[in-house]
């Protein structure tokens, strides 16, 4: 596929209206993903956690399965 | 996979190639090393299991878990009832033809089950309408003695397999006499529970859940819907009292047990008024 | 747009009828097993209505609305006309075909089989042909939106695919990939039982070629739910999506690692081996992964809007967020209720713990939440999102929609928590009546009524949900043109064609089914297990 | 934006989504060690043992025949109970197991597919006919519990449960023959 320099979607007419600007985008991104990264690596965290507290309190009490 | 931003996409396409490739299969690896080979050998050591065992016990090849010795079995005593359904039975069942059928019944069957299987005596059961299968099922059940009464042990042990299908195929091609709408009415609700609901604090599942036409139950199934009341009354008795032992593992006995004298009677009362 | 709203309109009728139906039934039957409703119904009502609500809301509402949604992606996201228009039609009146064929056993009673149709027990072969249909009629889906995928490619060439068509066409793929194991078992199984052509049947084999099926279904219905996470939920809370890439990524390995997971729903069967089983439980972990990377991308995207909108320090961009938004809503209660479905997957999958759960209310807690909860939360958001551009008229106000998501969020949390509790409690699965006279059982009698409460505020919501759409259709204000699908931070100027297309990755899923389905498929064929005498319910 | 300002950018937006996905590996590996660690300390698997038998000469002769269910103790002190799930009934329909043992229990279906789970124990298996499904388990306590069949069998599946007694092992003597039975019938 010969690499020229194709037009992005964005500017495709039905993608362009975006009332985002993008200085403001950019300032934005500087800090991004901290605050995603924080709350759901606490809920995978929380859901390890969980899985740890059903297999030692609740499953290995009820004896061995094989 | 961190796809590298050069401009030519063939080449951004080749690691990813090769990245997909080793982490699909390194992942399906490790699952066939840990599954198949580390966890039943070590698994299988500490019960004295070679290791080969344990790996083809691990793929399903051999019975018996990777962990446990397989326990040894016993063969016990005769059977309560030596009807197997096989498809060749149900074939035979299949081709049984009602009116070779006929004339072994106005021979020997018209005394006691009349000519359009309603019986003559109230001890005798109606025919009339009931299920090939289980028509057939309780003549073999006769014929091999694991059910005996005076007159049909004898009568069974002289009809082959073919004519007692076409006895049966006879007896099922009888239309249904139509139930008297009078007595329909005045079920008693407790009998209509224990027909559609069952009981299950008593462990007894709903009479409808096999007895009903349709209702996927074991192939033979007796249809109860007009049968003489004190035919059911009395089977049921001799199911209780286990003088009746040809249901495959107990499965009447273990019911008729539970159920009160007044809960037998009601039922008879029930199936006889003709309700399915 | 214009050509395609009646076809849209017409999937998304059908699917959300039927939706409405089963929501009825399922209430219905939380009350007869409830102490409430001891003695209501038959046990032939109640598994009648288990299989009514399980076909309705796993094969109708699903299919449809996919199908719907497809269409109305593959003109907006590509942004032009349907090809093979009239074969839309076509393939929408040949799974309506199906419906009826199907629905029509089951309320005769003659296919109380339940939708995951248990082999020796035979229904009525109408049953089984109409399920044939409907998956006809979807196949024919698949075929255009690859079609329209492909006629795109060739006049954009280079141009990467909009991720909304790239994960519908994914999700199309993914199907005709699933679906040979159902279509292998009806063919060749169970219609020809059904019909009396035999009167044995490998029920082994049924088992192991429906979960072939049972698994990827999940994620096929699952698909369109995270098209919305990526695409609407960030243009409609004003921000960008964080990264295209992995949004493409992310539908790859849904492709690949939903479809060989399907025999974790065997690992309490005895036709298969250890061995066997350990590489499902090693698969089934690794298709979490891209559940896990749209949680960070798609939390990361709503982080950007929020800051966006003046959101400060660590948390203080989840308050910025619009919440009044009925997308933006809908994703944050998806997202909780598939943390707890989540969590309850994993106790599923967990090799030997599976054992403690196993068809126990907890699977039951299991996929009413994630599928139930996050997935259908999220195809209401869907038809409220595209609702205005299919009939051309507005929402008067977003406070009815939010009520029914938020009632819908309750219900299904009031539902199912109580079910993970009774479900380590050994309450089973599929019952009529409880015999509350049992000890063990009379314990759990004030659960299920809980339980029923959360099915009476469900049935509130659904009501509530078909109200919202129908009052659109004659609503006054006209629809302003709103845009859809949000940008990325950094749209796609060239995307590797691995990650435009799918040869790649059928092969790599050719290759997982063979080492994980191979030697269990064929040992049926190399030693066929003694054949079960078929019991017909018809 | 230009090409060159977005490389890092980019760059730096796919190294957090791989941070992430190397985290949640490691999170994933940590749950399945824990399985594997289970597997080889404990012996805990899911129960399969690919024993095919013909459901339809069950009950004439053989290891499901009816004179040979329920509790047996062979001589090496192996306690093994012997149950058939058919059409709406457990065959006995009153186990007695004894507690902190080993048991071995052995299912099997006569007619369509049924299942049992054993109420607050790890016993739980799927009984498909045409399969013997084995499942071993030490019993931690004591007492009634329930043995409902948790699969979908037919009209009457609500109705269909056995009790298990797990019983000290100074209650538990197998009479002349190494039988086990309920009291009552």
């Amino acid at each position: 596929m010969m690499p020229t320099d194709q037009p992005s979607i964005a500017d495709d007419p039905l993608e362009v209206v975006d009332q985002v600007d993008e200085a403001a985008l950019a300032e934005v991104m500087r800090v991004v993903p901290l605050g995603a990264g924080v709350l759901a690596g606490a809920a995978v965290a929380l859901l390890v956690i969980g899985y740890l507290v059903i297999y030692l309190l609740v499953f290995l009490p009820r004896g061995t399965v094989g | 996979m961190p796809p590298t931003s050069a401009s030519e996409p063939h080449v951004l396409d080749r690691p990813w190639r090769i990245w997909a490739s080793i982490v699909v299969f390194g992942i399906v690896l490790s699952g066939v090393i840990l599954g198949v080979l580390i966890i039943p050998v070590i698994q299988g050591r500490s019960e004295g299991i070679d290791a080969y065992t344990a790996i083809c016990r691990a793929l399903g090849i051999l019975p018996g878990s990777p962990a446990k010795q397989q326990v040894s079995d016993r063969t016990p005593p005769t059977p309560v009832s030596q009807v197997v359904w096989t498809p060749d039975v149900l074939q035979i069942l299949a081709d049984a033809r009602p009116e070779r059928g006929r004339a072994k019944v106005l021979e020997v069957c018209v005394a006691c089950h009349g000519e359009q299987g309603v019986s003559v005596a109230p001890e005798y059961p109606h025919l009339a309408g009931q299920s090939g299968a289980a028509i057939y099922k309780q003549l073999s059940d006769y014929r091999t003695g694991s059910r005996t009464h005076e007159s049909m042990t004898i009568i069974a042990k002289d009809l082959d397999e073919p004519t007692l299908a076409d006895v049966a195929a006879y007896y099922a091609a009888q239309p249904k006499r139509n139930p008297n709408p009078a007595t329909l009415a005045e079920s008693p609700p407790a009998i209509v529970r224990l027909v559609e609901l069952g009981d299950p604090s008593r462990n007894i599942p709903p009479c409808a859940a096999c007895h009903r036409p349709g209702s996927g139950g074991p192939i033979e199934t007796p249809i109860l819907s007009e049968q003489g009341q004190d035919y059911i009354v009395l089977q049921l008795k001799m199911y209780a009292s286990g003088e009746r032992r040809n249901d495959v593992y107990g499965r009447m006995r273990a019911i008729a047990s539970r159920l009160t004298q007044t809960e037998i009677n009601g039922l008879a009362a029930y199936y006889r008024a003709g309700f399915r | 747009m214009r050509n395609v709203e009646r076809l849209c309109l017409a999937h998304f009728w059908v699917a959300f009828a039927a939706f409405l139906a089963a929501a009825v039934l399922g209430t219905w039957q939380m009350w007869v097993r409830s102490p409430l409703g001891a003695n209501v119904g038959t046990p032939g009502q109640y598994f009648l209505s288990v299989t009514a609500h399980g076909v309705s809301m796993a094969y109708v509402l699903t299919i449809f609305f996919i199908m719907g949604f497809g269409y109305f992606v593959a003109v907006t996201a590509l942004g032009r006309p349907l090809p093979g228009k009239l074969w839309a039609w076509i393939a929408f009146w040949i799974a309506i075909i199906g419906v009826v064929m199907a629905l029509v056993p089951i309320l005769m009673g003659q296919a109380s089989v339940l939708y995951t149709f248990y082999p020796p027990l035979t229904a009525s072969p109408w049953f089984y042909i109409g399920l044939v249909f409907i998956v006809a009629g979807s196949w024919i889906w698949c075929v255009l939106m690859l079609v329209a995928m492909r006629q795109w490619k060739r006049d954009n060439p280079g141009r990467p695919v909009p991720l909304a068509m790239f994960a519908t066409v994914a999700n199309s793929v993914l199907w005709l990939w699933t679906t040979v194991g159902v279509a292998i078992e009806l063919v060749f199984q169970v219609i020809p039982a059904s019909l009396g052509f035999g009167q044995t049947i490998d029920a082994g084999l049924a088992r192991t070629l429906f979960s072939w099926t049972l698994h990827a279904i999940v994620y096929f219905w699952l698909i369109p739910a995270y098209i919305a996470f990526y695409t609407m939920v960030p243009r409609a809370a004003g921000g960008r999506l964080y990264s295209d890439t992995m949004g493409r990524f992310t539908f790859i390995l849904f492709l690949v690692y939903s479809l060989p997971v399907g025999m974790h729903h065997l690992l309490m069967d005895p036709e298969h081996g250890n061995g066997w089983k350990f590489i499902q439980v090693l698969l089934t972990a690794f298709v979490s992964v891209p559940t896990l990377l749209t949680i960070f991308t798609v939390t990361a995207s709503l982080e950007i809007a929020g800051r966006l909108r003046g959101g400060r320090g660590v948390f203080g961009w989840i308050t910025a967020l619009p919440w009044q938004r009925p997308t933006v809503l809908a994703a944050g209660l998806a997202f909780v209720m598939l943390g707890f479905g989540g969590f309850g997957g994993i106790i599923n999958m967990g090799y030997g713990v599976n054992a403690m759960v196993h068809n126990t209310s907890w699977v039951t807690a299991h996929f009413h939440l994630i599928f139930g909860g996050s997935v259908v939360i999220m195809y209401f958001a869907i038809a409220y999102e595209i609702w205005p551009s299919l009939t051309g008229h507005d929402h008067a106000s977003s406070a009815p929609l939010r009520m029914q998501l938020w009632l819908w969020f309750l219900g299904m949390m009031v539902m199912t928590l109580p079910w993970h509790w009774l479900g380590l409690q050994g309450q089973w699965r599929r019952i009529a009546n409880f015999n509350y006279a049992d000890p063990i059982i009379s314990g759990w009698g004030p659960l299920v009524i809980v339980s029923l409460g959360g099915g009476l505020v469900l049935l509130a919501s659904a009501l509530l949900f078909v109200r919202n759409l129908v009052i659109l259709h004659g609503g006054p204000l006209p629809a302003l043109q709103r845009p859809l699908y949000a940008l990325a931070v950094h749209p796609p100027q060239r995307v590797p064609a691995a990650l435009n297309g799918f040869g790649l990755w059928n092969v790599l899923v050719l290759i997982l089914m063979l080492l994980a389905y191979g030697y269990p498929i064929a040992q049926f064929v190399i030693t066929p297990s003694p054949g079960a005498m078929v019991h017909r319910v018809h | 934006m230009t090409e060159q300002h977005a490389q890092p950018h980019e760059r730096r937006i796919l190294g957090t989504e791989l941070l992430w996905a190397f985290g949640v590996g490691v999170l994933i590996a940590a749950i399945l060690s824990v399985v594997v660690f289970t597997a080889l300390t404990r012996d805990i698997n899911p129960p399969s043992n690919v024993e095919r038998i013909d459901p339809k000469t069950l009950h004439l002769s053989g290891e499901f025949a009816e004179q040979n269910l329920g509790t047996t103790v062979a001589r090496d002190g192996g306690v093994t109970v012997r149950i058939i799930t058919t059409q709406f009934m457990f065959a006995p329909r009153c186990l007695v197991v004894p507690e902190g043992r080993r048991v071995t229990l052995r299912f099997a279906s006569p007619d369509v597919i049924h299942g049992i789970l054993i109420t607050g124990t790890n016993v739980n298996t799927m009984v498909v006919p045409g399969f013997v499904a084995q499942v071993y388990s030490e019993f931690t306590h004591s007492g009634d519990l329930l043995m409902p069949c948790h699969e979908y069998c037919g009209l009457g599946h609500s109705e269909m449960w056995a009790t298990v007694r797990v019983v000290p092992e100074s209650e538990f003597k197998p009479d002349l023959d190494g039988r086990v039975a309920c009291a009552q019938r």
